[in-house]
């Protein structure tokens, strides 16, 4: 038995490994957005548009102040976060009682301007940023540029520590139950405005973070993340709406199946994600990871 | 004798995918082509407004239809976006006004959907498919893999291609169709790989090309003797995509500035005014349409009747400083020659723009479908 | 924490003579406005409004909160189109064609949809709305990225002549108002109240008797209806049915004309259409800040008009009345 | 009144458009039980969410140890050390029993341990890997009151701690209440049961529409039982 | 007794058990209620009381055990239909409709009899007939003057009447309170017990209630449930007697509150 559906099994190791790249950047964004709905109740439809402004971060970055991709790893999702905290301060902070659905249309709004006004300034069809960790590794199954490699380490590496933080520590316990009664918490004596603000921060430069490291493998432009921000909402919703773990796992499980669709049934491979997210609701209406309330 | 009023429409992608390659660079380019051709001493009082379709159908027919109705606009030119450029065709037809295309790509509107009041300017499907084809497999490329865009535009690119490439001796070995707006190929890259194909012909446009092409650099795949063949590529692409990653790509064009003199005249006052930006094949083609127009409304001393200004264009040769001598054929086809390009590596480019180098000459009675090929019934009819 | 299922209270209206004399005069401004507008114009504001009104019944008065009904209004718009131009029916047949189909489409979608609550209905919604997107992309039958396009304007029952600008949009706007007249029906009918005390307390409606998925569902396949008749008239009107009219971009168009206008008002959303369509009308020629205004609007309206215009402007008059009672009362 | 722990003088609160304290007036001493009596509605709960700094639009003065705290955040009020045990308990669907009860910080010394606070109640334990909505109704109330126990908080804030819970219980937090008073710790109740209330408690104040109507001293409660019948309705 | 026990079983729920993630939190439960009585269920805290209820209304799924109602299996039925069958729950938290008026609050429970609740196509207006019926029903109730407020705008208590009014319209057979008076001030119990005390004739009634006067006062037969088992059953005079619920559940010295 060497081929599996026509498929050699080096070379569907090589498409594992593919998806599993994918996968890091949906986990990183999707944890990001999870992070947001866990604690703010807020659907954070900017999440692309600052994902896409991580990558012009760098891009800015490196070509206005000379800074190259390593700095820029970590001051392009800290500057963003200051934005998106500036924002959680002065907008997102006074929707907390109400409806999600506000929220979602205010970060909605959000991301229309801030794409809009990157179209006005840098156009629609993207900068280049070049390839800090250029080469690659012969695996014999397949050629694994490095930089790929990198992405695959880094996003796990964040993605454990946030969880760890969130599921295992007792901020992540003041954050959990802030997301369901921040009065209360607060009346507690914890500063629940300030940790929303922080963690609003947090979940932002995660997904800047995410597109500092896209910039050298994708096309930075001001599309970038309303093209993704949608397949992202599905994972979130796959994973369970809020769940952590749930945003993980199901981030590099999809990229996985996706990156497998590509192979067997290309077609379908946008529409994959979307598919399974109807099976996934109809059988657990709370998404893999998530309970119900 | 009061003189003749004349007002076009710029009806383009300002915001999206294709606003760097029209958009207000176009509306600028239309201008030129006014005070260029001196239209207040040749007895013309012609005005310029502008339009952003957003790459949809129907606020491209709502736009259109406002001005024909309510504006008064007699000319509507550039439109890029297939879908778009088809509805504004029929419109354009119903209302006998005049539509000059130098944006979208398919090769319907001189074809099945050609109209007496359309005029495709710049390039298309066909010619793109055929440049870059033959081209390529007569210099040795002759296995061909597809990436094709999943979509009707991918499909009619990718076959076209095949076509030229079967006949002029190459072979087909692969296709793989990949959803628009995808953002991750390495897996239909891999795929292209193993195919072993001498040639990866990139049946997609806009953001899917810039990431296919950035791809297959990461990945090994250009490096490793594989080469790349773009169907519709542009230079604000390349621009993006960056000449480290680029080098060596083959591509069709219907206009480079850095060609004639005039040309390099042309791009210089345009990047002056447009930020810095160099002109596209399809904005400079809007400045040759536009000039054509006003030639043949001036002629006519009218704009009103669309049909007859289209007649008159067709009647009279096209001739202008970007395009050269050429011709509007019956089916609304302008004919001039195409020119398929390699990419130059970062050190061979001197400055800003400078991408390029000519691999061949299209001659214009080559570059274009045969007209009785292309179903367009007011061919039939005469 | 409340879910998307139970949204803010929408002010109440109530009936007077005077609203009635109000909607003669809208009526009859509407009849005399082909005249004075643009006509084109005017319609697709009319095809908008029934949009936003079908999903407003959905939003504002089950409280369910479709991502997706691009769906139903693309859908729609596709089928008619295909009846018209390929099959070569006229077009009320088109549109009728149409609506059955996002009636039927609505069912089906339901009926996978309608047991998810909240947030997990809005996205099961999209998802499907998101496969039938890929589905219309790459269908034959849709013509793609270019659409259904040069739908032929035959006579309308065959003696109207719609070719004339003037004429069609009788036509749409009698479509607008019987349309319309559903939507008032249904909310103000038995059916409506139960649906109000489903959208309230969801298990104390069990705990009553409602089998409140069928509830639902009928609510949902009327809105899915509904959008499919201003999906499919549209398709008449432009002669054009396209991808545009299926993605999500449109679902959440939909969401912002309601919002602006005020979801759970009978009023909202066609006052948020015309304003909506009005502003991408206007504003085509600014490029990149159409996306940019339109941004602002939206943080605008969540931040500031939170009930939409019609909401602000009922609060305000209810406002009023209260304080005027409250000084009647005082001694 | 310079040994009040809390006092508060001339408090009004409004929710949104509707003003609902119209100048409520009292304090506490230090180690007293006090309750706020009242028929539903009275602005009992209000006055507590008036304390904690809850309540969005308040103005008057609410000294504790002296110090002003009307103008002051809610995190900051708990840490001058006044904890809240709210009328729907609030206990957290995302965490565990024992993470409920655990949540609180501890913003000062002397509060029980955790050991203490099982022995209180120890159907707590047994169930502390459930999740914290999962528990029945009373045992929802036992954690809400048991978690601000470990605070360290002297001042504690009940609102309706009896409701719900079956009389064996509700003896029992009777008694807890006196050995808290014992340890030195004061107590804010509010109750609807009177019967309760008077088992544990120092001094009455009856409250009417937002205001204080009344205050009657736990031992006097026989000669004022008619006054209080008709206040109350009892 | 003999008199009493020739009546037959309204509700007749044997071996009914729930585990929740291997935790029983009902088990092996057998209870039957006599036709036209009012039975009461008290234990203490987390004894399974709300989750009983929860499966006789079929809220839950019980894990083992069948309920019968009328003598009819209702193990598999969907809430719904029980109500459908006349058996009608309140909830253990206030359940109003909070944005539609007190009289609308109503009426929505009389009007499914009508059986024009799918008619999407009739008038409102059609529902008027009801009106005299719900005010009636305000008015035992004592909200009559409340009929045009909206439900949120009204004080807990009286939430809770507006809820067993709602309730009331349906005229069923038999009703399950959850903890009818808790949260309410001493008025209010004294009038939702005489409610309860008037509404239970021609109907069976079955509560949870830790307010021991109002058990004592109200009803028949009581259950006592303890860690999810029945600890014993019979007239308050009884079991109040019973040194384990006294243990487990009363307490020493207890007053009637
Ligand atoms: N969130 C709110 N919005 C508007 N009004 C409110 C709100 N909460 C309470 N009220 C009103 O404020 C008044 C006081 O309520 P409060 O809850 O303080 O009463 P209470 O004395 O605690 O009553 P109970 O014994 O029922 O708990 C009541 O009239 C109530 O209707
Ligand atoms: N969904 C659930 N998951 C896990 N455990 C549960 C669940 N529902 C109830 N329980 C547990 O079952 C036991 C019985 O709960 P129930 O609500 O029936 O008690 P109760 O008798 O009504 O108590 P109370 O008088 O306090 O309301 C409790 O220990 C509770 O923690
Ligand atoms: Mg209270
Ligand atoms: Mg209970």
């Amino acid at each position: 038995m060497f081929e599996l559906l026509g498929i050699s099994p080096p070379a569907l190791f090589g498409q594992l490994l593919l998806g599993l790249i994918n996968g890091a950047f949906y986990a990183m964004l999707s944890l990001g957005l999870a992070v947001i709905f866990g604690l703010l109740n807020v659907i954070n439809f900017t999440h692309g548009a600052q994902y896409m402004m991580g990558a012009f971060g760098a891009w800015m970055l490196l070509n206005y102040a000379g800074i190259p991709f390593w700095g820029a790893l970590i001051l392009s999702p800290i500057v963003v976060a200051a934005i998106g905290m500036v924002i959680e301060r002065t907008l997102l902070r006074r929707l907390y009682h109400l409806d999600h659905l506000y929220g979602l249309l205010l970060t909605f709004g959000l991301a229309l301007i801030i794409e809009g006004l990157f179209r006005r300034q840098y156009g629609a069809s993207g900068l280049p940023y070049n390839n800090p960790l250029p080469g690659g590794t012969n695996l014999g199954f397949m050629f694994l540029p490095n930089y790929r490699g990198f992405i695959v380490v880094a996003s796990l590496v964040v993605c454990f520590a946030t969880w760890f933080v969130i599921e295992r520590t007792k901020l992540g316990s003041y954050l959990r139950a802030a997301t369901e009664k921040p009065d209360l918490v607060q009346a507690f004596g914890i500063d629940v405005p300030r940790m929303i603000t922080l963690t609003y921060g947090f979940g932002v430069g995660l997904a800047a973070l995410a597109g500092v490291l896209a910039a050298p493998a994708y096309q930075v432009s001001p599309t970038m993340g309303s093209n993704l921000i949608i397949v992202v909402f599905a994972v979130v919703v796959i994973g369970g709406m809020g769940s952590i773990m749930g945003a993980i796992v199901t981030g590099f499980g999809l990229g996985v199946v996706e990156g497998l669709t590509k192979v067997f049934y290309p077609e379908a491979s946008s529409t994959v994600i979307f598919v399974i997210m109807a099976i996934v609701l109809m059988v657990k209406p709370a998404g893999l990871f998530g309970t119900a309330k | 004798q009061s003189p003749v009023k004349v007002k076009i429409g710029v009806l383009n992608d300002m915001s999206s995918l294709y606003s760097d390659l029209s958009g207000p660079g176009s509306v600028w380019a239309a201008k030129k082509a006014v005070e260029d051709f001196g239209a207040a001493a040749k007895g013309l009082q012609v005005e310029v407004i502008a339009a952003d379709h957003q790459n949809k159908a129907d606020v491209g027919t709502s736009v259109a239809r406002q001005w024909y109705d309510v504006e008064g606009v007699d000319m509507i030119v550039d439109t890029p976006n297939s879908g778009v450029a088809l509805a504004v065709n029929t419109v354009t037809r119903e209302k006998n006004k005049v539509f000059i295309n130098s944006g979208a790509a398919t090769s319907d509107l001189t074809g099945k959907a050609c109209s007496p009041n359309t005029v495709h300017w710049t390039y298309d499907t066909w010619a793109l498919a055929n440049g870059t084809g033959k081209a390529v497999t007569k210099n040795g490329g002759d296995t061909w893999f597809f990436l094709t865009a999943d979509y009707a535009f991918g499909h009619a690119l990718e076959r076209d291609t095949s076509e030229v490439v079967k006949a002029n001796g190459g072979k087909v070995v692969g296709t793989v169709r990949v959803p628009l707006n995808t953002s991750d190929f390495s897996s239909f890259l891999l795929q292209a790989q193993g195919s072993k194909a001498k040639i990866i012909g990139l049946a997609n446009a806009g953001g899917d090309t810039i990431n296919s092409i950035k791809q297959a650099s990461e990945y090994g795949i250009t490096s490793s003797g594989q080469k790349l063949a773009g169907l519709l590529i542009f230079l604000t692409d390349i621009n993006s995509i960056g000449l480290k990653t680029a080098q060596g790509l083959n591509l069709t064009s219907a206009w480079y500035w850095d060609m004639t003199d005039a040309n390099r005249a042309f791009a210089k006052e345009f990047s002056a005014a447009n930020g810095g930006k160099y002109p596209t094949m399809v904005q400079a083609g809007v400045y040759s349409g536009v000039t054509h127009y006003l030639k043949s409304v001036a002629a006519l001393k009218s704009a009103k009747d669309g049909a007859a200004v289209v007649a008159e264009m067709k009647k009279m040769p096209t001739d202008d400083k970007l395009f050269g001598k050429g011709e509007v054929r019956a089916d609304g086809r302008q004919i001039h020659p195409m020119f398929l390009f390699e990419v130059k590596k970062p050190s061979e480019s001197k400055g800003p723009y400078d991408f390029y180098t000519l691999k061949a000459t299209i001659p214009a009675n080559e570059a274009f479908r045969p007209i009785g090929e292309g179903d367009c019934p007011l061919v039939k009819k005469t | 924490m409340t879910s998307a299922t139970s949204p803010m209270a929408a002010p109440r209206e109530g009936y007077s003579p005077l609203r009635l004399l109000i909607a003669l005069v809208v009526l009859a401004a509407l009849i005399a406005a082909p005249f004075l507008v643009y006509p084109i114009f005017l319609m697709k504001v009319l095809c908008f409004a029934l949009f936003a009104c079908a999903f407003n019944l959905l939003l504002g008065y089950a409280g369910l909160l479709s991502f997706g009904h691009a769906m139903f209004f693309g859908g729609a718009a596709y089928i008619s189109a295909h009846t018209v131009k390929v099959l070569g029916f006229t077009p009320e047949i088109g549109i009728i064609a149409g609506t059955l189909s996002a009636a039927l489409l609505g069912l089906v979608t339901g009926l996978l949809a309608i047991r998810r609550l909240g947030i997990y209905f809005a996205m099961v919604t999209l998802a499907l709305a998101q496969m039938f997107f890929f589905f219309c992309l790459q269908a034959p039958f849709t013509g793609g990225e270019d659409g259904l396009q040069a739908v032929p304007r035959r006579a309308f029952f065959g003696i109207i002549d719609i070719t004339k600008d003037v004429n069609l949009y009788y036509v749409v706007l009698a479509i607008f108002v019987i349309g319309f007249a559903i939507i008032y029906r249904a909310v103000h009918s038995p059916f409506g109240q139960v649906l109000k005390a489903i959208r309230e307390n969801e298990p104390r409606a069990v705990s009553l008797g409602y089998r409140v998925n069928q509830y639902k569902l009928l609510a949902f396949v009327l809105s899915a209806a509904l959008a499919g008749l201003a999906g499919a008239t549209k398709s008449i009107v432009f002669q054009l049915a396209s991808l545009t009219d299926v993605a999500w971009q449109m679902s959440g168009e939909v969401i912002l004309m309601t919002l602006v206008g005020g979801m759970g008002t009978m009023l909202g959303p066609i006052v948020g259409a015309a304003i909506i369509v009005t502003m991408q009308n206007y504003l085509a020629s600014l490029g990149e800040w159409v996306l940019v205004i339109q941004g602002v609007i939206f943080v605008l309206a969540v931040s500031l008009f939170r009930r939409g215009v019609v909401g602000e402007v009922l609060a305000f008059v209810q406002a009023r009345k209260e304080k005027a009672a409250a000084r009647d009362a005082a001694p | 009144m310079a040994d009040a722990l809390l006092s508060v003088s001339d408090l009004h609160g409004h929710y949104g458009e509707s003003h609902v304290l119209h100048g409520m007036t009292f304090e506490v001493k230090a180690g007293e039980v006090v309750t706020l009596l009242g028929r539903n509605g009275a602005g009992k709960t209000t006055t507590m969410r008036a304390i904690m700094g809850l309540l969005q639009k308040r103005a008057g003065s609410i000294r504790y140890e002296g110090k002003e705290t009307v103008a002051l955040a809610p995190n900051q009020i708990a840490r001058l050390g006044i904890a809240y045990c709210p009328e729907e308990r609030g206990i957290f669907a995302s965490l565990n029993v024992r993470e409920n009860l655990l949540l609180p910080p501890v913003v000062k010394p002397g509060g029980l341990s955790l050991d203490e606070v099982h022995a209180l109640f120890p159907r707590l334990e047994e169930r502390r890997y459930s999740q914290g909505t999962k528990l029945s109704g009373g045992e929802q109330q036992m954690l809400a009151i048991a978690r601000i126990l470990r605070t360290g908080a002297k001042l504690l804030l009940l609102d309706e701690p009896t409701e719900g819970l079956a009389p064996v219980i509700v003896q029992h937090i009777g008694a807890i209440i006196r050995t808290l008073k014992t340890k030195g710790f004061t107590v804010l109740l509010v109750e609807q049961n009177f019967h309760f209330a008077s088992t544990v408690a120092d001094r009455h104040y009856v409250v009417e529409h937002g205001r204080v109507v009344d205050m009657v001293e736990n031992d006097k409660i026989a000669e004022n039982a008619a006054r209080l019948e008709t206040l109350l309705g009892v | 007794m003999d008199t009493v026990s020739d009546v037959p079983y309204i509700v007749e729920a044997r071996g009914l058990t729930k585990e929740f993630k291997g935790f029983a939190a009902v088990k092996d439960v057998d209870l039957r209620i006599r036709r036209h009585t009012i039975h009461a269920l008290i234990g203490p805290n987390g004894a399974g009381k709300t989750t009983c209820f929860n499966l006789i209304t079929k809220f839950l799924e019980p894990t083992r055990g069948t309920i019968r109602l009328n003598g009819r299996d209702i193990t598999r039925a969907q809430p719904a239909d029980v109500a459908r069958l006349g058996m009608v729950r309140s909830f253990q938290i206030s359940a109003t409709f909070g944005h539609l008026s007190v009289l609308e609050n109503v009426r929505v429970a009389l009007q499914r009899p009508l059986g024009t609740s799918f008619h999407f196509w009739s008038s409102e207006t059609s529902l008027d007939v009801l009106n005299d019926r719900a005010m009636l029903l305000l008015e035992e109730v004592g909200l009559s003057s409340y009929a045009q407020n909206l439900a949120v705008e009204l004080p807990y208590g009286r939430k809770r009447a507006l809820e067993i009014a709602t309730t009331l319209a349906l005229d069923p057979e038999m009703l399950l309170l959850d903890e009818p008076t808790s949260g309410m001030g001493r008025e209010d119990i004294a009038r939702t017990s005489d409610l309860i005390r008037r509404v239970s004739e021609n109907r069976t009634i079955l509560m949870v209630e830790h307010n021991l006067s109002v058990v004592a006062n109200l009803s028949d037969t009581i259950t006592v449930l303890a860690r999810g088992e029945i600890l014993t059953e019979g007239p308050y005079a009884e079991v109040s007697k019973n040194p384990q619920v006294i243990e487990a559940y009363m307490g020493t010295g207890h007053g009637h509150g």
